[in-house]
């Protein structure tokens, strides 16, 4: 596909010897990645805990980005839609994590019921009794959305799919709006469970103690980073067996390559269209609760951006690849994060769509992706 | 054909519609014996701050309900037109346009943000209607390209100015900082304001800005920025941000172990403001829930009586809520002083006169900003509050 | 009967494709298709597995009428579709293609069974087990598709094409083992364009026209049909 | 009361669309007087229902009005998106970008003016002049070598433009203090910043903004149009965030102090008349009509319809992608730069990316590939939403107008489920009509599965 001006433009028979410009447009690319290394190079060098912080931050965004990315690849992967609503899904979950907890208090129900219970576990059990309610609703919304507003279009125009799903996203943000609703408003968030943080020096590994700061040189983490990090990391291996080993998997894998020979193999195709929504719709969920947890504050249009950069994350690495959102989503935090330390907060968004835009033009499908197949 | 379909399901969406609105019609504009008179509110009620268009809403149609229950202005009845404008400029000169030309209304309370309320001002100095908006710091709200006041433009907050001076001097005095760290967000003016005017006078006292950081409204993680703080370690960090992106930071902050207290202007405001997180720090405001003038009372009480918060509890009303309600109250008492219903005469009366508002004692300058005093908040033991009054 | 269809209609938006097909199958037959390009063959392959819907007519199998059902569930009934360009899954390895051909079992045992199955009568493709489908050549390609058509444990198969861009040699081990497979009782519908292949295999055939049966009989008696000589055979 | 609110401004939504139909029938009529006079007439019909009062306003108020002017500019960047998308098939979300700058700069130049700076009108006028004769001569120089990638023709370029642009701000700087002591300044307006010569900047302020748009344009497509349709949509929005935030930054990180970064842009005179709007929605429709239907407009369906086919006739894929791309993204500028004379405060909150969204719902709520399809839903979308809409739920008092965005996305869903060709598939009226033009009704995704 890489098609250039010139090659058209030339007559078809040339004699003279080529002479191969090629160098010019890596030259410019390789000084560009030169001054990112240098620049990054040079701030390690001046500050390292610094540096670190910042990289464990980018981390963070980036596990969190993960979860939201792979609902994007996998729907894209399968029906070829750019789920607009995806990231207002994820909104949902953390709103009803929310009510769940603040409301009902429901994150305390083993104590109500195992009154020996020791604390911690209660407190585990009950975030994570909170968290699979809130993914249930994400599946139950994402599949209805489904039903709703795309299938009935997988014939029409992808065009109009596409629209649907950006209404269906507006409808979400404005209706979670209404007062008797979510309400607007930004809401603090309140936590099912405290956040403890420790700090890394040369003498090991400290908690924080509230009201003290911790010494200079010190590399600080939490344990809703861990948490983010280990759930991640954990559903990436999930979805990697069960795409890779199930037989739902597989025929998810099929029907994505090729929907009518799926159907004659006895695939029904409607139902692994809708399985892959609620799979992607699970993790959105999953993954509100947890960012919810970690930011604490919550609106009805946290999901916009959130789900705009997850969707980057997942062209980035090639979208329709499973690891591919998650490597995406790990660069795109890192982006992120370096670029606010180190060039300019306000260039972020830029940086991140600057670098997306250089990678696709190196490789067109990302980095993961696979040359787009020619079908029959 | 196909498309004819389409038409005619347009026209019973519409017919729908059309159904709907005579029953909710006299709610609107029932009343008409005495004749009314009508009052514009521009209010961002969707878009990137709906919450705000919330507040102001409430705030500005509860000072038009008191002013109904005691019998209207002029003895007329006060009718409150509410329009979406959505803190956006196109929409905003819709709505104006529309409440101006389709409404025929003289006056117009709002818009929140200033990048609104700037072209509505435009429109409204042209059309000769009365604009006072609760809370445009914007200074080019009031002042146009050349810098002159626009006559039928007023707001009832004080500017950037005035709160930078305040947050500086109190910072300096009460707070004893030599050194400081500012965190602002670029792209909003209101923030960058106030930034800029704390710089200017924390520096002008002797004191230094040890660091200056920026980030996005839309940022969720603060931890580049914070590991910064951490690493300067500052006597106080301005933080003259909404309270949602101070929730944020401060919850945040408080995980990095950061002990330097924040300190911030009005936009902290808020009943969602996380006092937990927040603890500690201290804000400028027009006024607090919790002062003991009369004023304030009746307005708490009142405006808890007519709105209730999500668990069913009264709403405490935040300061964007009591800019509205002042602004609204300043206008309607400017008609009544004016005794006449002309857009020229009142506006001459509101640029004269003083007005005793819940947040404080009202006089316009010249530039139609307020003067009035401060109020210093602060944030201690998961509570909001009175700590003092600053005359700038 | 095993398969029974009636005067079948079939519309590409506003072309006849198929005008009033009828033919039948017996268990344990052999049953050609033969026609040239765009007579409907392979409409009616289509057809009958779901994958298109007739305007009119039925298609019965087993006595029952599936000509609504959807091809999914046809496939459960027990008819498999080997579809025109083999149309392997090029993303999944041999083996998962073939686990997906089993799509509608579940026994995992009863499925390794077949799958040992395909790999007596198609030893290369267990050489090739984890390689991507993509990867294999026309021939195997060709294998695998037929494989993944037994999977199913179906009592009908139907082979659109079998031999389409296939050498000779390849194309007389697929015939071969078409013939074994019968010969294991699994009927067989064959649409071919190789008539001559095809006849010398087959129970009966029926040659189509632009949408019409205009002969139908003993493979045999259509072999020596002087017009089908011509036309099909070039002899 | 009410009643008769609605019944207006169903009305004036029909009477607008009856008109935009009468005026594609006058441009397609066969003589030339009648389409002269069809143009003139459709122009003062509108202009008189702007000035004659009836009762205590004129019969369309500024409310209106200010609609009209609206959807005029939407109308351009809407149609500039159906050439790109509709006619050739790059799915682009970059268009409000491309708006946003034509915006920006359009505004730049007659607010320096007006304040006694004339290097506005210079450096742009000149920058996108010599820009364009860049492009043309470094094409010209690398179409005789082969095999120069995309990659360094495009370091080639840029080069070129930021080489051009030195020399425009030194010309611009020189001679702008031989033309600047004739503004004036805000206070007092010289000769050349007020009347016909201010109307005239204004003008080539709009038309500069154009160019300037599709050479940005031509620029950041040369790479980025290689890449397939879906990524080259999420690269385009990636230039409508970076445009975006380069705006909220034009003071900081640009130095263009006047643009006042996230504060806004104030002091943009108010120039657009229904005069400028009209003329300008003409030309761009006029040249979007003539350039679909010439040889060019061929090719451009041709990539559209079979990339490959296309290209096996000798069509260049990647020029013909430039060019439509570079048009359509003209239209957007203008469309930015009336809009931006229209409002008189520009803020890069207009130009958010999600904002975006709104042209390519028009284009496909019209009909993707049908002009008249993109400028009566360009109409009927403004004054469906911000004219309807808001009367309507005004009426139902306070808290009615929150629920203006619930009811727009299910106005949405709805007719996408009904029509997903859109409102008009294809179908073109009057002037547009083209007997060559029949794009395809559908466009499958899962591949033939006939029923769902």
């Amino acid at each position: 596909m890489q098609n250039t001006l010139v090659e058209q433009n030339s007559p078809p028979v040339d004699l003279k010897p080529r002479m191969s410009l090629a160098w010019v447009g890596k030259a410019f690319l390789i000084a560009l990645s030169l001054l990112i290394v240098y620049l990054l190079g040079t701030n390690l060098a001046k500050n390292p805990s610094l540096f670190a912080n910042i990289i464990l931050s980018g981390l963070q965004m980036g596990f969190v980005y993960a979860m939201i990315a792979l609902g994007y690849t996998m729907v894209y992967g399968i029906v070829k839609l750019i789920n607009f609503a995806h990231g207002d899904v994820f909104m949902v979950g953390a709103f009803v994590s929310y009510y769940l907890v603040y409301r009902f208090n429901f994150q305390n129900w083993p104590a109500l019921f195992f009154p020996d219970m020791p604390p911690m576990v209660v407190v585990v059990i009950g975030t994570i009794s909170v968290i699979i309610i809130a993914m249930i609703v994400c599946v139950l919304l994402a599949t209805t959305i489904e039903r709703v507003a795309y299938k009935p279009l997988r014939n029409a125009p992808r065009i109009a799919a596409l629209i649907t799903a950006i209404g269906v996203s507006f409808f979400l943000e404005f209706f979670g709006a209404l007062n008797f609703v979510f309400s607007p408003r930004f809401i603090p968030y309140t936590r099912p469970f405290e956040v403890v943080a420790w700090y890394i020096d040369g003498s090991g590994i400290h908690s924080i103690v509230a009201g003290t700061q911790p010494p200079a040189n010190a590399i600080t983490f939490s344990n809703i980073f861990l948490i983010i990090m280990i759930v991640s990391i954990l559903v990436q291996i999930f979805l990697q067996f069960l795409v890779k080993q199930t037989k739902m998997g597989i025929a998810m894998r099929a029907v994505s390559y090729d929907k009518p020979t799926a159907r004659l193999m006895g695939i029904n195709v409607d139902q692994v269209i809708s399985f892959t929504f609620a799979i992607g719709a699970a993790f959105a969920g999953l993954g509100g609760v947890l960012y919810a947890i970690a930011y604490s504050s919550i609106n009805t249009q946290m999901g916009i951006l959130p789900g705009l950069k997850a969707f980057v994350a997942a062209v980035l690495g090639g979208i329709g690849s499973i690891p591919g959102a998650f490597v995406g989503a790990l660069i795109m935090g890192q982006a992120e994060a370096l670029t606010m330390g180190f060039i300019s907060t306000p260039m972020r968004d830029a940086v991140a769509f600057a670098i997306l835009i250089i990678v696709l033009l190196v490789r067109p499908t990302g980095i993961f992706g696979e040359p787009e197949n020619e079908k029959a | 054909m196909r498309a004819f379909k389409v038409f005619g399901l347009l026209m019973v969406v519409v017919m729908v519609l059309s159904a709907c609105a005579p029953a909710a019609a006299p709610a609107a504009g029932g009343a008409a014996a005495g004749g009314e008179i009508k009052i514009a509110i521009l209010a961002p009620l969707s878009g990137p701050v709906p919450t705000f268009g919330l507040s102001t809403k409430e705030g500005a149609t509860l000072a038009v309900k008191e002013w109904n229950d005691k019998g209207g202005v002029l003895g007329k009845k006060i009718v409150a037109i509410v329009e979406d404008s959505q803190c956006t400029p196109d929409p905003a000169v819709n709505a104006a346009n529309k409440v101006i030309n389709q409404d025929k209304v003289k006056y117009i309370v709002g818009e929140v943000c200033s990048k609104a309320s700037i072209p509505v001002s435009e429109i409204a100095n042209e059309k000769k209607v009365v604009q006072i908006s609760g809370t445009s710091t914007n200074p080019s709200v009031v002042r146009d390209a050349a810098g002159k006041v626009k006559p039928f433009t007023f707001v009832a907050c004080f500017n950037d100015d005035t709160q930078g001076k305040v947050i500086a001097k109190f910072a300096k005095e009460n707070i004893k900082a030599k050194t400081a760290f500012i965190m602002l967000d670029q792209a909003n003016d209101y923030v960058k304001g106030l930034a800029e005017y704390f710089e200017k006078y924390f520096t002008a006292d002797g004191g230094t800005i040890v660091g200056k950081e920026t980030y996005t409204s839309k940022d969720t993680d603060f931890s580049t920025v914070l590991a910064k703080i951490a690493e300067a370690k500052p006597d106080v960090v301005v933080l003259p941000d909404y309270y949602n992106i101070v929730n944020l930071v401060t919850k945040q902050a408080k995980e990095k172990g950061i002990t330097a207290p924040f300190i911030g202007g009005d936009g902290w405001d808020s009943p969602d403001l996380d006092p937990k997180a927040a603890d500690g720090g201290f804000f400028t405001n027009h006024y607090s829930p919790t002062e003991d003038r009369e004023k304030v009372k009746t307005f708490v009480k009142n405006y808890g009586e007519a709105y209730k918060n999500d668990k069913g509890e009264p709403k405490t009303p935040d300061a964007l809520a009591a800019l509205a309600y002042d602004a609204t109250n300043i206008l309607i008492e400017a008609i009544s002083k004016a005794g006449e219903d002309d857009a020229t005469k009142v506006a001459d009366t509101i640029a004269k006169g003083k007005f005793e508002a819940v947040s404080g004692s009202i006089t316009f300058d010249e530039f139609h900003t307020p003067i009035k005093p401060v109020t210093v908040i602060a944030v201690k033991d998961g509570k909001v509050t009175f700590n003092s009054q600053v005359m700038p | 009967m095993l398969l029974d269809v009636k005067n079948l209609n079939v519309y590409y938006g506003a072309i006849h494709a198929l005008q009033g097909i009828s033919f039948h199958i017996e268990e344990g037959e052999i049953v050609s298709l033969i026609g040239a390009n765009g007579a409907g063959k392979s409409t009616t392959l289509r057809t009958i597995s779901g994958i298109l819907r007739p305007r009119s007519g039925s298609v019965h199998f087993k006595g029952e009428d599936i000509t609504t059902t959807p091809a999914e569930q046809i496939v459960r009934r027990g008819i498999s579709h080997v579809p025109e360009g083999r149309k392997i899954f090029a993303p999944l390895t041999v083996r998962e293609n073939l686990e997906m051909g089993a799509y509608t079992r579940d026994d995992p045992d009863e499925i390794q069974k077949s799958m040992d199955r395909v790999f007596v009568s198609f030893p290369r493709l267990k050489e090739r087990l984890n390689q991507l489908g993509g990867t294999l050549s026309g021939g195997e390609q060709q294998m695998l598709a037929t494989g993944r058509g037994m999977m199913s444990k179906p009592s009908l198969i139907l082979l659109d094409e079998p031999s389409m861009g296939l050498s000779p040699i390849l194309v007389e081990e697929i015939f071969n083992i078409i013939k074994e497979i019968n010969s294991q009782g699994t009927s067989i519908l064959l649409v071919e364009q190789n008539a001559l292949m095809a006849l010398s295999i087959s129970n009966r055939a029926y040659v189509l026209e632009t949408g019409r049966i205009v002969l139908e009989g003993n493979a045999d008696d259509i072999k020596n049909n002087p017009q089908v000589k011509s036309a099909y055979l070039g002899i | 009361m009410e009643l008769g609110f609605l019944i207006g401004s169903v009305v004036k939504i029909g009477a607008i669309l009856a008109y935009l139909y009468g005026l594609l029938w006058v441009l397609g009529h066969k003589k030339l007087w009648v389409k002269i006079v069809g143009v003139v007439a459709a122009f003062a019909i509108v202009q008189l229902a702007f000035t004659i009062t009836i009762g205590d306003s004129t019969i369309l108020n500024e409310f209106d009005s200010g609609l009209v002017f609206q959807a005029a500019s939407m109308t351009m960047i809407a149609l500039g998106l159906n050439l790109i998308y509709g006619f050739n098939g790059q799915f682009s979300l970059g268009q409000w970008g491309f708006y946003g700058i034509g915006a920006y700069t359009a505004a730049d130049i007659t607010f320096r003016w007006i304040n006694g700076d004339s290097r506005g009108l210079l450096v742009v006028g000149i920058g996108s002049i010599l820009g364009a004769v860049m492009i043309l001569g470094i094409q010209k120089w690398l179409s005789r070598l082969r095999g120069v990638p995309v990659l360094s023709a495009f370091t080639f370029y840029l080069f070129g433009s930021v080489l051009v642009g030195a020399v425009a701000v030194v010309i611009g700087n020189a001679l702008n203090p031989a033309i600047s002591p004739l503004l004036g300044s805000a206070y007092e307006p010289g000769p050349l910043s007020q009347g016909i010569w201010l109307q005239i900047v204004y003008f080539l302020a709009i038309i500069f903004a154009g160019v300037f748009a599709g050479e940005v344009s031509f620029l950041f497509g040369l790479p980025v149009l290689s890449l397939g349709s879906d990524y080259f949509g999420i690269a385009t929005l990636g230039f409508t965030i970076i445009v975006n935030t380069l705006m909220l930054n034009s003071d900081t990180i640009l130095p263009f102090p006047e643009m006042k970064g996230g504060r806004g842009m104030i002091g943009i005179p108010k120039l657009t008349t229904w005069f400028w709007a009209f003329f300008f929605m003409l030309m761009v429709i006029i040249i979007m009509r003539n350039v679909i239907h010439s040889s060019t407009g061929r090719t451009i369906l041709a990539v559209r319809e079979d990339e490959t086919a296309a290209k096996a006739m000798g069509i260049d894929l990647a020029s013909t992608k430039l060019l439509t791309f570079v048009i359509g993204s003209f239209f957007a500028g203008i469309g930015g730069g009336v809009y931006a004379h229209y409002i008189g405060f520009l803020s890069p909150g207009t130009f958010d990316f999600l904002a975006g969204f709104n042209p390519l719902i028009i284009v496909v709520f019209g009909g993707l590939g049908s002009m008249t399809g993109t400028i009566a839903a360009s109409f009927g979308w403004i004054f469906f939403l911000e004219g309807l809409l808001r009367v309507l739920l005004g009426q139902m008092g306070p808290d009615a107008p929150t629920w203006r965005f619930v009811l727009y996305p299910i106005v949405l869903l709805l007719l996408m489920l009904i029509r997903p060709q859109g409102l008009l598939g294809t179908v073109e009226w009057g002037f547009l009509k083209a007997p060559f033009v029949r794009p395809r009704e559908n466009q499958h995704t899962a591949s033939d599965v006939v029923e769902g």
